[in-house]
This record gives structure tokens, sequence and C-alpha cells, in this order.
């Protein structure tokens, strides 16, 4: 199968979903409309009126985590076609990859020393 | 041919409004949004040229692995650059900043 | 076999499979076993009223179930149920699987956004940390696999496990991953987008019919797709003697989702920050061992 | 195939194209991230399309990630981050739409141009383009390699040490 | 079914569809599954489960009669719940707010028996009528447009930033006015013209109307949102009552300073608030004053364009110095993984736990008329208003009534009596577990410590299953290091708590809020303490009855200690009504001021002196009214303490309190029968005290009555949630949500006991 017909199949997988989620929604139509009512459509919360929206300004408690891995996520785009040719090419690439990872466990080891790998 | 002017075109646009963004946008994290989409660009042209022009010259590819890796690492400086900037001078407007200094 | 018998083979497995798993899952959320009871509780969400929250936001209320069951699906359909059983047999299906599941996350990002409920933000928030701690060490021992195959075709890396499964060839990577796949389940002790005791429902809080009816089905998609990956991945998918491949292929996959609901039962549930913290301090590290490991051994 | 090619190469940038313009449309930050990330799928689609089918998958996973922490920046740093009361946040618009304009015209003037010479229309399979990549990790391109791990590792040190703050430390 | 029903005629696939998922009844109990277990005899069957929010349920399941804030509550989540629906009401035949119920049963044992089928019969045939209404109690629809408006208010201000300079005039005009209940509203505009886009201080604006719409119409009016000011005046108000209750009315003004004093340091950022504060007690000048800093602020950000350092300038520095909004969240009343009827208030800064706070309900603990005329009812009555711990109740009110008559020379436990608390202790605590393992998460826990309850309440209980499942508890992996956290934030409390005994330390409170406040925070903490006082004298005003309520005391007491002439009742006596008074320290061993003032640095350090039960022994406390009884001393009984003030400990302190009295049970044999209602004869002329203590399964009760002529003149009872809730805020502060949320069930506080 060629491969560019390989991801117009997953595309359309995708769209065949969203039909499919349209069609229920469309079944469920057969069943009435939603009667609005006071305090229906204000989230739940546990029998309080929530009444202002919750879009507030939120702390993030994780920043640290998440910088360290914007970084650290690159490091599998090597990796992958490094896995592939692994055997191939043999103790080079076990080489090659043993000091890159290195480097980058160096900013993980870092970021522990820093603190950054808790609740700031 | 057409194939790689097309890609090309969408390239230009998309960097034409990653630009538009990066200078109208007064604020650090949409700048940032407005780099990426530039950089989206560039790695549209770098794929498009190994596709369409070198096929078998995949440091047309590492390029790309590289300009991903300027965008993840951009990322990351920029939030903690944005995060310091809050943290310090409670904004991350660039044009309060500029008026901080002044 | 036709692709025909074959497609048709791989969706029956699929459904009933889907069906066991919210039996399972019934089990582990109340102690009983019923077996009508997935249908008649479908059937109820089906039948409920449909509430769209104040003032939320309509793009991400539309797209997120959507996106959410439709990341699953796409996963499903590349994972090989047997050796020339598989929808579409994808060159980077290794990454592809990261890829897709990557997307759960966001779906639960985006509807815990767009509800406007402060349980429900809360709990979309969390399920971003989740999403950084769990994916680093997936993306790792999945490499190692592929580090074994010599490819990312998902049929190769079954193949490769001809003499060894993995589970034995790479055990840390397994225990790394199983946990990793718990935690993109976000099946208890890592529900912790979805906390009952804790946001009293989380982003599902505010879901009712037909949205929820998709996250639940989506959800217990997403429980079977992760034990087909393990089976895949480290128990040495379709391989097994005496039975057709599809039947050993389902029976593991039942085992493996069955243990996720036994954890689930039996364990507190885990706090995000310890989950960020293990995973980084501990589980990076035993990733980049068990790499190692793995390259040392493919190299004698 | 090249005309499906074609017209799948179009879908998607203008898919990516109007995503990206929502970026700066709305006044929802939260929205404005998850539409980034929007564009940068189809762009990965795109790289699909032009069959680099590791990059396409790569960028697709690297950006969902990615994108959902710019939204949580986004979250802790914007006020009304819900974009309730739309208020419009940029200075210069004129300028800049001039400066996207120009820039846009005068890249696309290049690209026709310019005479591209001879025009590809077969490259390996995925997995061969895999392996290929692979070796061109492993032997042409090693040290770029190895200098971008030497960058990634700058790149953390500079954002942590400039994000954590020095009296959270001396506090705890 | 008129409110319950979905709109449109029963068609066959209706009718189908009806009939099939009738068979599946998710059930929302209010108050909670708590007090739902207390009516079962049986665990859930396998056809109706428990909702975890409201938009899952179909059926709402109200046990009990409730206060008119509970009601309301109440009817939002029958509003939220999607149709189809059943109301049950069990108990109460009506409850406005809520519509008319679709099945209503007697409050007795076993009632979900008949309400399943019923509500089942409801769904199947009447899931769909053409006489749907829509549900509009006007209580809700009143709040709702408020809300909607303060959004309205909140728009406009996004959209042109510049006219900060002339709100600040016009406020400075409002300040001529005078400073009674529309002075809310105007510190209200106020604070929302301060920060345009900040949600807090519209919140606010918000608030400062609606109180003073509502405050006058019904008393039910601030419900639901907590502004600041009105929280000082009921905190004040209440503290001021509580401890003249215990009297020393001085002492109760104290309270009511740092308690002020930590809502002012938490509400610090927000410097509208002390304006309103200001607006109370300062005098012009300050005003002029205030003013005019206050101008300055609206010129160097008129430049039209929205600027965000106004917006954060204000704000709270977290712990890692990033200035945030804090956004207040509420858990509870009827929140699955807390006990039933609990609601806490949260300041939230992102998911870490700023400030909680569980409101009392107001209203107080009134006696009928029918008991305070025939004491001797007394008994029947505190067993049927505690049906969670009915045997402790009974059992308190008959030692009180016998210590009264003086028929009986000491009113100490018998074996029998001692046996049935046990028990009681080993429901309590199993029916704490099942609540505290949905908080946790851990389902398993949940359905065994239900399966255990039911079978000790049924008297089937199995002492070798439960101490094998509590082994099995002890062994679980990965649960004392959840349970461990908490650890961190110690020293911080010091302070708060050595406020309880004198006066001067108010400082230390403030610096301690100090720290949390940023630079500014220190020339706001004169504001405070000028403040605190105005607040104390509300206090004041507002406890007058309790005042009279504590000088009744002091002469019951003084009769009391002539009437009874046993040294450690006397002792335990002192040490429970005053506490801060240094005789407890020498007459009695067991009191925890000792320890206290022995280290101030450990953990008991940071409870306050009411804590009791086992939450105070998991503190290391070693405080347990059991001491006293001589059945316990008998058999060798030690309590069983923990250290660390964590959850942890304080589970494993109930787990081992469970195993102790399986043992008590054990070894003294529960071949007893005892009859409930033992009459006391009260005579009905002379007057005199009654007082007893006993050690619920939460802590201990203390009741004290005055009886005067054969009708009850005075009637104090004293119960440990009451104690546990100032333990909130200390337990839950700077804690991650879910640890918060953890430790408070970890508390094990009945609303039932709160008055």
């Amino acid at each position: 199968m060629v491969p560019l017909t390989q991801y117009i199949l997953l595309f359309g997988m995708l769209l065949a979903t969203a039909g499919l989620v349209w069609m229920l929604y469309l079944i469920k139509q057969s069943l009435g409309q939603t009667l609005d009512e006071p305090g229906k459509d204000i989230p739940a919360e546990s029998g309080n009126l929530a009444a202002k929206p919750a879009w507030l300004r939120y702390h993030i408690h994780y920043y640290g985590y998440a910088l360290l891995f914007l970084a650290f996520d690159m490091e599998m785009a090597f990796m992958y076609p490094w896995a592939v040719v692994y055997k191939q090419v043999g103790l080079l690439a076990l080489l090659d990859m043993g000091v890159f990872l290195m480097i980058l466990f160096l900013g993980l080891i870092y970021t522990w020393t820093q603190l950054g790998l808790k609740r700031q | 041919m057409e194939l790689l002017i097309a890609a090309l075109i969408i390239a230009a646009i998309l960097f034409g409004i990653g630009l538009y963004g990066a200078l109208s946008q007064t604020n650090l994290v949409m700048i940032m949004m407005g780099i990426e989409l530039m950089l989206g660009a560039a790695m549209i042209n770098l794929v498009a040229f190994w596709r369409y022009l070198h096929p078998e010259a995949f440091s047309l590819q590492m390029f790309v692995l590289i300009a991903m890796t300027v965008m993840a690492l951009e990322g990351a400086v920029g939030f903690a650059m944005a995060t310091h900037r809050f943290r310090t001078s409670g904004t991350v407007e660039m044009e309060e900043s500029a008026e901080l200094k002044g | 076999m036709t692709p025909l018998l074959n497609g048709l083979m791989i969706t029956l497995l699929f459904l009933s499979g889907v069906y066991l798993v919210a039996v399972m899952e019934r089990w582990s959320l109340t102690g009983h076993v019923i077996w009508g009871g997935p249908i008649r509780s479908f059937l109820l969400l089906f039948a409920r009223e449909e509430i769209k929250t104040r003032k939320h936001d309509k793009v991400f209320f539309e797209t997120a179930p959507i996106l959410f069951i439709g990341v699953i699906l796409l996963t499903i359909s590349i994972l090989p149920f047997g050796r020339d059983s598989v929808i579409i047999n994808l060159g980077t299906g290794a990454l592809f699987i990261n890829a897709a599941l990557v997307y759960v996350m966001v779906a639960l990002m985006m509807i815990g956004w767009a509800t406007n409920g402060v349980y429900a933000m809360v709990g979309g928030w969390r399920a971003l940390a989740q999403l950084i701690a769990y994916s680093m060490p997936v993306v790792m021992v999945l490499t190692a696999t592929v580090m074994r195959a010599e490819s990312m075709f998902l049929i190769d890396i079954v193949e490769s496990q001809q003499s060894l499964w993995n589970i034995l060839f790479q055990p840390v990577g397994f225990i790394l991953f199983y946990i990793s796949a718990l935690a993109i389940t976000f099946l208890p002790p890592f529900d912790l987008p979805v906390a009952k005791g804790e946001l009293a429902g989380g982003v599902w809080a505010d879901l009712t019919g037909a949205r929820k009816l998709l996250f639940r089905l989506g959800r217990l998609t997403l429980v079977l797709t992760l034990s087909v990956a393990v089976v895949v991945l480290y128990l040495g998918g379709w391989m097994g003697p005496w039975l057709p491949e599809f039947v050993w292929t389902f029976l593991k996959t039942l085992v493996v989702a069955a243990s996720f609901f036994a954890i689930g039962r039996f364990m507190p549930r885990i706090r995000h920050d310890h989950l960020l913290e293990f995973n980084w301090k501990y589980g990076v590290p035993l990733a980049l061992y068990n790499i190692f490991q793995v390259g040392v051994v493919l190299l004698l | 195939m090249i005309s499906v090619q074609l017209i799948l190469l179009i879908i998607f940038g203008l898919a990516a194209i109007w995503f990206g313009w929502r970026v700066f449309m709305t006044s929802s930050m939260v929205r404005s991230a998850f539409s980034l990330l929007g564009s940068m799928v189809a762009i990965g689609i795109l790289f699909l399309v032009m069959e680099a089918e590791f990059l396409g998958v790569l960028q697709i996973m690297m950006m969902g990630t990615e994108m959902s922490i710019m939204a949580i920046f986004m979250m802790m740093f914007m006020m009304d981050p819900g974009g309730l009361g739309n208020m419009d946040m940029s200075h210069q618009k004129n300028i800049s739409i001039v400066a996207g304009i120009v820039v846009t015209a005068f890249v696309a003037g290049v690209a026709f141009t310019t005479d591209w010479g001879i025009f590809a229309d077969q490259v390996q399979e995925p997995h061969e383009q895999n392996r290929l990549l692979g070796m061109e990790i492993l032997k042409r391109s090693m040290m770029i390699f190895e200098t971008a791990g030497v960058t990634i590792l700058t790149g953390m040190i500079a954002s942590i040490a400039v994000a954590i703050s020095i009296k959270n430390d001396a506090k705890k | 079914m008129k409110y319950g029903a979905r709109k449109g005629k029963m068609n066959f696939w209706r009718r189908w569809l009806a009939k099939v998922t009738s068979r599946e009844l998710v059930i929302f109990p209010i108050p909670g599954a708590d007090l739902l277990r207390v009516y079962q005899s049986e665990p859930m069957n396998r056809e109706a489960r428990l909702a975890e929010s409201p938009k899952e349920a179909n059926v709402l399941l109200v046990i009990g009669d409730l206060s008119v804030e509970m009601a309301e509550r109440a009817a939002t989540i029958y509003a939220q719940i999607p149709r189809p629906r059943v109301l049950v009401l069990a108990g109460p035949d009506h409850l406005s707010p809520l519509p008319h119920p679709d099945v209503h049963v007697p409050l007795e044992k076993d009632f979900l028996e008949t309400v399943l089928p019923a509500a089942r019969e409801c769904l199947s045939s009447y899931s769909w009528t053409e006489e749907a209404e829509p549900f509009r109690p006007e209580k809700l629809v009143k709040e709702i447009e408020a809300a909607t408006q303060e959004q309205g208010h909140m728009h406009d201000h996004h959209g042109h930033g510049a006219h900060e300079g002339h709100d600040h005039s016009d406020h400075g005009a409002h300040e001529g006015h005078d400073h009674s209940a529309h002075n809310h509203s105007d510190h209200g505009a106020h604070e929302g013209h301060d920060h345009s886009a900040h949600n807090h201080s519209d919140h606010g604006a918000h608030e400062g109307h609606d109180h003073s719409a509502h405050k006058h119409t019904d008393h039910g009016a601030h419900e639901g949102h907590d502004h600041s000011a009105h929280k000082h005046t009921d905190h004040g108000a209440h503290e001021g009552h509580d401890h003249s209750a215990h009297n020393h009315s001085d002492h109760g003004a104290h309270e009511g300073h740092d308690h002020s004093a930590h809502n002012h340091s938490d509400h610090g950022a927000h410097e509208g608030h002390d304006h309103s504060s200001h607006h109370h007690e300062k005098t012009e000048e300050d005003h002029a004053h205030l003013h005019g800093e206050h101008s300055n602020g609206g010129h160097d950000h008129g430049s039209g364009f929205m600027s965000m350092k106004a917006m954060t300038k204000d704000l709270t520095r977290s712990a890692d110095g990033l200035p945030m909004e804090w956004s207040d969240v509420q858990f509870g009343p009827f929140h699955p993984g807390l006990p039933g009827g609990l609601r806490l208030s949260m300041k939230l800064d992102g998911d870490t736990v700023v400030k909680a706070v569980a409101d009392r309900d107001q209203q107080g603990f009134n006696l009928p008329a029918s008991i305070t005329n025939n004491p001797a009812a007394l008994p029947e009555y505190l067993e049927a208003v505690n049906p969670e711990a009915p045997v402790s109740y009974r059992l308190l009110a008959q030692k009180a009534l016998v210590n009264f008559s003086g028929a009986v020379a000491d009113s100490a436990l018998t074996i029998p009596e001692a046996v049935q608390l046990e028990k009681e202790r080993i429901i309590s605590h199993l029916n704490w577990l099942a609540v505290f393992a949905t908080t946790l998460g851990s389902d398993w826990m949940r359905d065994q410590s239900i399966k255990h309850y039911h079978r000790f309440q049924n008297g089937t209980g199995n002492s070798n299953q439960l101490s094998g499942f509590i082994s099995r508890i002890k062994k679980m992996p990965y649960l004392k290091l959840k349970l461990s956290a908490g650890h961190q934030n110690l020293e911080v409390k010091n302070h708060s708590h050595s406020t309880h005994s004198t006066p001067e330390h108010s400082q230390g409170s403030h610096d301690h809020s100090a720290h949390k406040i940023s630079d500014h925070g220190e020339h706001q903490n004169h504001e405070h303490s000028s403040h605190q006082h105005g607040k104390a004298e509300g206090g004041h005003t507002h406890s007058h009855e309790s005042h009279e309520h504590s000088t009744h005391h002091h002469e019951t007491h003084s009769g009391h200690t002539e009437h009874k002439s046993e040294d450690n009742h006397q002792g335990h006596e002192n040490h429970h009504q005053g506490h801060g008074e240094h005789i407890n320290h020498e007459t009695h061993n067991h009191s925890h001021g000792i320890n206290e003032a022995k280290d101030q640095d450990v953990v008991p350090g940071q409870l306050p002196n009411e804590t009791t039960g086992p939450v105070a022994r998991a503190a290391g406390i070693e405080k347990d009214q059991r001491l006293e009884e001589y059945v316990y001393e008998q058999n060798g009984w030690k309590p069983s303490t923990a250290s660390g003030n964590t959850a942890w400990s304080r589970l494993k302190v109930r787990l081992d309190e469970m195993e102790q009295s399986l043992r008590f049970i054990a070894k003294a044999g529960d071949k007893f029968e005892v009859d409930p209602s033992q009459k006391i004869d009260i005579p009905s002329k002379g007057m005199g005290n009654g007082i007893a203590h006993i050690e619920s399964p939460r802590g201990i009760v203390t009741l004290k009555f005055h009886i005067h002529e054969g009708k009850l003149a005075h009637f104090q009872l004293t119960t440990p949630s009451e104690a546990l809730l100032d333990v909130i805020q200390q337990v839950t502060a700077k804690l991650e949500l879910a640890d918060a949320l953890t430790a408070v069930a970890s508390l094990d506080i009945s609303p039932r006991e709160i008055h």
C-alpha cells in the first residue's frame, strides 16, 4: 500500500468518526430537546451556585517540569532513526548515543540540583 | 513543479502571518507564537526542497530536525524569560517593560 | 484468508473486547460483575438531556469528544492483531502510537477548559501534568523495542520477539511501559483528571448525554488499545502455539486489561506531583538504563 | 498521484494558514494556543503529504505537547485568559500588516521566478527513509547531532536557571 | 414527575428506552453517602450505584430534614441533574424550594428497599410527559440574574481601562456617606473599578451589591460566595459566642481578634478589602490619605492602554514569587469525597490551598419545648438527632441526668455500656473509612469497609476478618507515602496557635500574615490591628445573649463544684471549660496543655486545645475520656496514639482503635442485655446541674445543663466536631488540593454535630 494511501485512509477514519458522532447526535435529537431551566447550565460545584466563569489566571505549579520537558523532548527526534540503524552500525552508534544521552542527562541533573523537579 | 511552488507559496503566507504576529503582538508569549509560525514555514520549505529537489539528500531532513530543536528550545527559553519577567515586573507585556526602564 | 473476512474478524474481536473491558471497568468500580451493565449505562447516558454549560467554549466543546475517540481509533487501526491482519501497516508505527496518544490528553485538556467549571479545569491541567510525566519514559522504552527490531513496523517488532519476548528481554522497559500505559488510560490509580473523590468527576463532571457517552466509549477503547499495545510490544503479539493468531492476541489483551483494572482497584490514587517526580527522577534514568542494557545485549 | 498530492497539499496548506490566522484573531488565550497547535498539526500533515513520514509524525507529536504547555503559560501570564471581556492587545497593526504582506509577496515572487531545475517525483519508502536518516545522523552529520545535544543542554540550563526563582530555593 | 420528566409524549422507542434505562439507578444522596449508609443494612445492591456528580445521577435522594441553606443547595443540585430525574424525600414530605417529591418514604431503616422500586417505576413510565415544566425556584433565578449582571459589569470594564482616575474620585465622593450596609455596596463598586479586569474584585462588586440587596429580604443571602466583610463579622461574632460560652468572655474577644487577623492577612492582597475596613472604622483623614494614593494609581495607567502591571501589582506573591489571582472554590456540602453536609470554601492558588474554611450554620442548637419541659426525654432526643453515634449521645444524656438527680453515687460507665460504646466506635470508624477511601480513590478499601460496616451494624461482624482487613490497609502500597503530606509546613502554624492563650501574640500572627502578603504588607498590618478592635466590638455586640449564657454558666459551674466532690471530675471539668487557665495544668495530667507548654515546636503545639478524639491522639496527645473510666482502667487499657499529625497517623490511630475495641469486646464478652431506655426520675422542683463526658468515636462529648423546677433552664453540648472545624485551616494550608481534601476527610467531622 502506497504511503499516501495510508495517510488518506487514516484521515478518512477521522472523518468517518466525526460523521458517526454527528449521526449519534442526530439520533439523540429524536429524544426531544433540552428543557432550559435556571441553574441547569451552571457547572456542578457540589451544590453551590458557581455563578462566575472559572476562567481565571491559573497558577501551574509544575512549570519546572514543563520547561525541562520542552527541551528534553527533542532527544527522541534523533533517537528513533538512530534506533533503526543501531544494529547495523554497532558500537559506534552506542558510543554516539551514549555521549548524546549523557549530555542530556547532565541537563536533568542540573534541573534536579536547581530544585526544578518539584512543585514550585 | 507546481507542487513545489504550492508548498513554497503556503510557506510564504504562513511566514507572513507569523511575521505579522511577531510584530503586532504586545505580549511575549504571543510574539513567540509568531516566531513558531515562521519556523514552521521554514520547515515546510525544507521538506519541500527535500521532497521535490533532492530526495537523496537526507541532510535536509536533518536540517528539519535541527529546526524543530530550535523551535522547542525557543519555546523553553522564551517561557523561562516570560516567567522571570512576570515574577520581577508582574507583566509579560513588552511595552510596559520598556516603560519600566524609562 | 480473505482480507474481507479478516476485517470482519478484527471488527468483531474489537467490539467484544470493548464490551468485556466495559464489564471489567464496572467491576473495578463497584466490585460487581454485571454482564448487562454496560449496555444499560450507555443507554442511560444516551437517554439523558444534553446540557451545555454557561459561557462554554463552543469550539472545544464540540471538537474535544471527536478528537478523543478519533485518535484512539487511529491508534488501534495501526496495531497488528495478526501477522497479516493489520488495517494500516505504518512505516513509523512505533512513533505513531505516541503521536496519537498525546492527543488523548490534549482532548481532556480541551474539554476541561471548555466546560468552564472549576473542577473540570483543574482536572484538565492535571491531565497535562500527567502527559508531561509519562511521555518521556514511554518514548524511550519504545526506542528500545525499535532498536531490537531494527524497524518501526509494529509487525517487525512482534517478529523480533520470535526467540524471546520483550518482557523477558527488557523487563525494565516493560515495567515502565506498563505503568505509563496505565497513566495514558488515566485509569486508577492514575485517574487524576477524572478523580471522583477529589474533583467529583473532574473533566467529566459537567458532561452529559452523548458527549459523556463518547468519552466513556473512548476511554474503554483506549484501555483496549493500550492493552493491545502492551501485547504487541512486549508479550510477543500473536505468538503462541495451537490457537490461531487472533485468539492469542485477544486472550493476551484481555489478561492485560484485567490486570490494569485490578491494579486500579487495589491502589490509592497517586498524587500528580508524585507522578511527575517519580517519572522524572526514577523513570527517565531507568529508561536510559534500559536503552543502554538493550544496546549492550544487542551488540554481544 | 501527483494531482492527489497537489489537492491534499492545497487543502492542508489552507488549513494551516487559516489556523495560523486564527491564532492572532481570537481573544481567548487558550484558543489561540490551540489554534497554533492546529496550524502545526496541519504542517505535520503537509510533511506526510510530501511523504516525509517520520518528520510528519514527529512534528504532530512534538507540537501536541509543546502547544499544550504554551497554553498553560498563557493561563499563567495573561489577564483574562478566557477572553470574556474581549480586549485587543496588539500595537502598530498597520506596519505589521504591511510587513507581513511585503515579505509574503517577496518570498512568493522568489518562488515563482527561480528556476528550480529538475524535479524529482520518486522518494524512498518510509522505513527506508528512516534507515537513511539514521545513517545520516550517525555518519555525515554526526557532529551536527552532537552539537544539537549540547545546544539542548544549554537551552535546558538557561531556561531552568532563568525560570526557577532563587528566593524560592533560599526558602525551601 | 412534572419537574423531572422530559417534555414530549411516550412513543414506542422512548418507552423501550425508559424501561431499559430505569433498571440503572444512579443515586445522588443528600447530604451524603455516609448518612445513607446509616439507614441501610446491606451494601448498595448491584442495580443502583452512587453518582459522583449531579450531571451523572438520575435519582436525587434527600435523607432527613435539611436546614434552609442546605435545602437551597439541594435545589441547585436538583436543577443540575439532567432529565429524566426522580426526586426522593426520605423523612419530610416537602422541602421548599425543592418541588413536591416523586417518591416519599418515612425515614426509617432500609427505606431504600421501598425507594428503589418506586423510583424505577417512575422512570420507566413517566420519563417523557407532555406536562413537563421547567423548575425555577425564585431564589436560584435571583442569584443567577445577579451573577449575569456582574458579568456585564466586567465586560464594560475590559472595554476601556482609562477611566480609573474618575472612579477613584467619585469613590472619594462616596466616602462622605455613613458606614452602614450601604457602605458595603460602595466598597464593592470602588473595588470593581480599582482593578478593572480583576475577576475577584468584580466578584467583590457583585457581592457588595448583592449583599445590600439581599440582607434585609432574607438572611440566606450570603451563601454561595464569601464576602470578606461578612466573613469577618460572622467570625468575630461566632468566635465571641463560642468562647464566652467557655465563661472567658475577654478570651473570646481575643479569639475574635486574631481570627479577623487571619482573614485579613489572606485578603491583604486585594486592597479593596482594606478600604472596606477603613470605611468601617477609620476616620476622615485616613480616607483623604488613601484617596490621594489612589488617584496617583489612577494617573500612571490612565494612558488608555490596558495596563497589566496595574492588575498584578496588587496580587499576592505565591511561594515562587509569581503574582497570582486566587480563585474561590467550594467543596461540599454534597461532595463525594467529604462527609456529607460539610462545606469547605477554599481559596486556591492554582491547585494549592491558600485558605480553607468550613462554614458552620449559624442557627445554633435549640431544643424543642417538649424536651425543655420534660428533661427525662433527653436521651431519646439526642439519640435521634445524632444518627451516626446514637449510643454515645444516649449514654451522655443518661449520665448527665443521673449526675443531676444524684440517685447513683458516681456516673461511671458500666461494662455493658462500655461494650456498646466500643461497638459504636468500630461502626463509626468503618463508616468514616468508607468516606476516606472514596477520597483516596481506592475502591477496594471503600467496598470492604462498607461490607464490614454493615456486618457490624447488624451485629454479625467477624472480628478476625476485620483485623485482617485492617492489616491489609496498613500494608497497602504507597498509601503511607501519599498520606504523609503536610510535614513541610508545620512551623508556620505555631504563631497562629499561640495567639489562643495570650493577647500580645496577635503580633505573631501578623508577621505570619506579612510574609504571605507582598512588600506593602507591613503598613497594612496596622490597619489590620486597629481594624480588629472594631471587629471584636462587633463580635461582642453580636454575642450578647451568649454573655448571659456564660453568666448563667458561672453560677452553674460554682453550683456544680460544691455539688460534686470528686477531684478528677473537677479537674477534668476545669480542663474542659476554661482552657488557657492554669489550674488544669496541675490538676489534670492528661491535659495536653502540659505537653504544649513543655515543647512548643513539636506537632501537638499547633492543635487548638479543644481538639479531642482520634485527631488529637494522632498528634501524640494522650487525651482520652476513657482514661477516667474505671471499666477501662481495670483491664489495663491505654489510648493508642501516633505521632506526625498527618492523615496517615489519623488513619493509623483509627485502625488501631478498631482493633483495640475488638479486643476490649472480646475480653468483656458481649452477652449483655441493656435496655436503651432506663428511666431516670426528674424531681419536679429544686434546681441543680447535670454534667457528663463521654468519649464518643469522634472525641469527647460534654453535656452540661441546668434544671430549674423540672425544666431545662440552660443546656450546653460540646461536641468534638466543632473543635475540629478550627483544625481544618491548619491541616490544609499550603497543601495541594488533593492532599488538602484528604486531610479534611481524615478529620472525620460530622456536620450533624456542629451547632
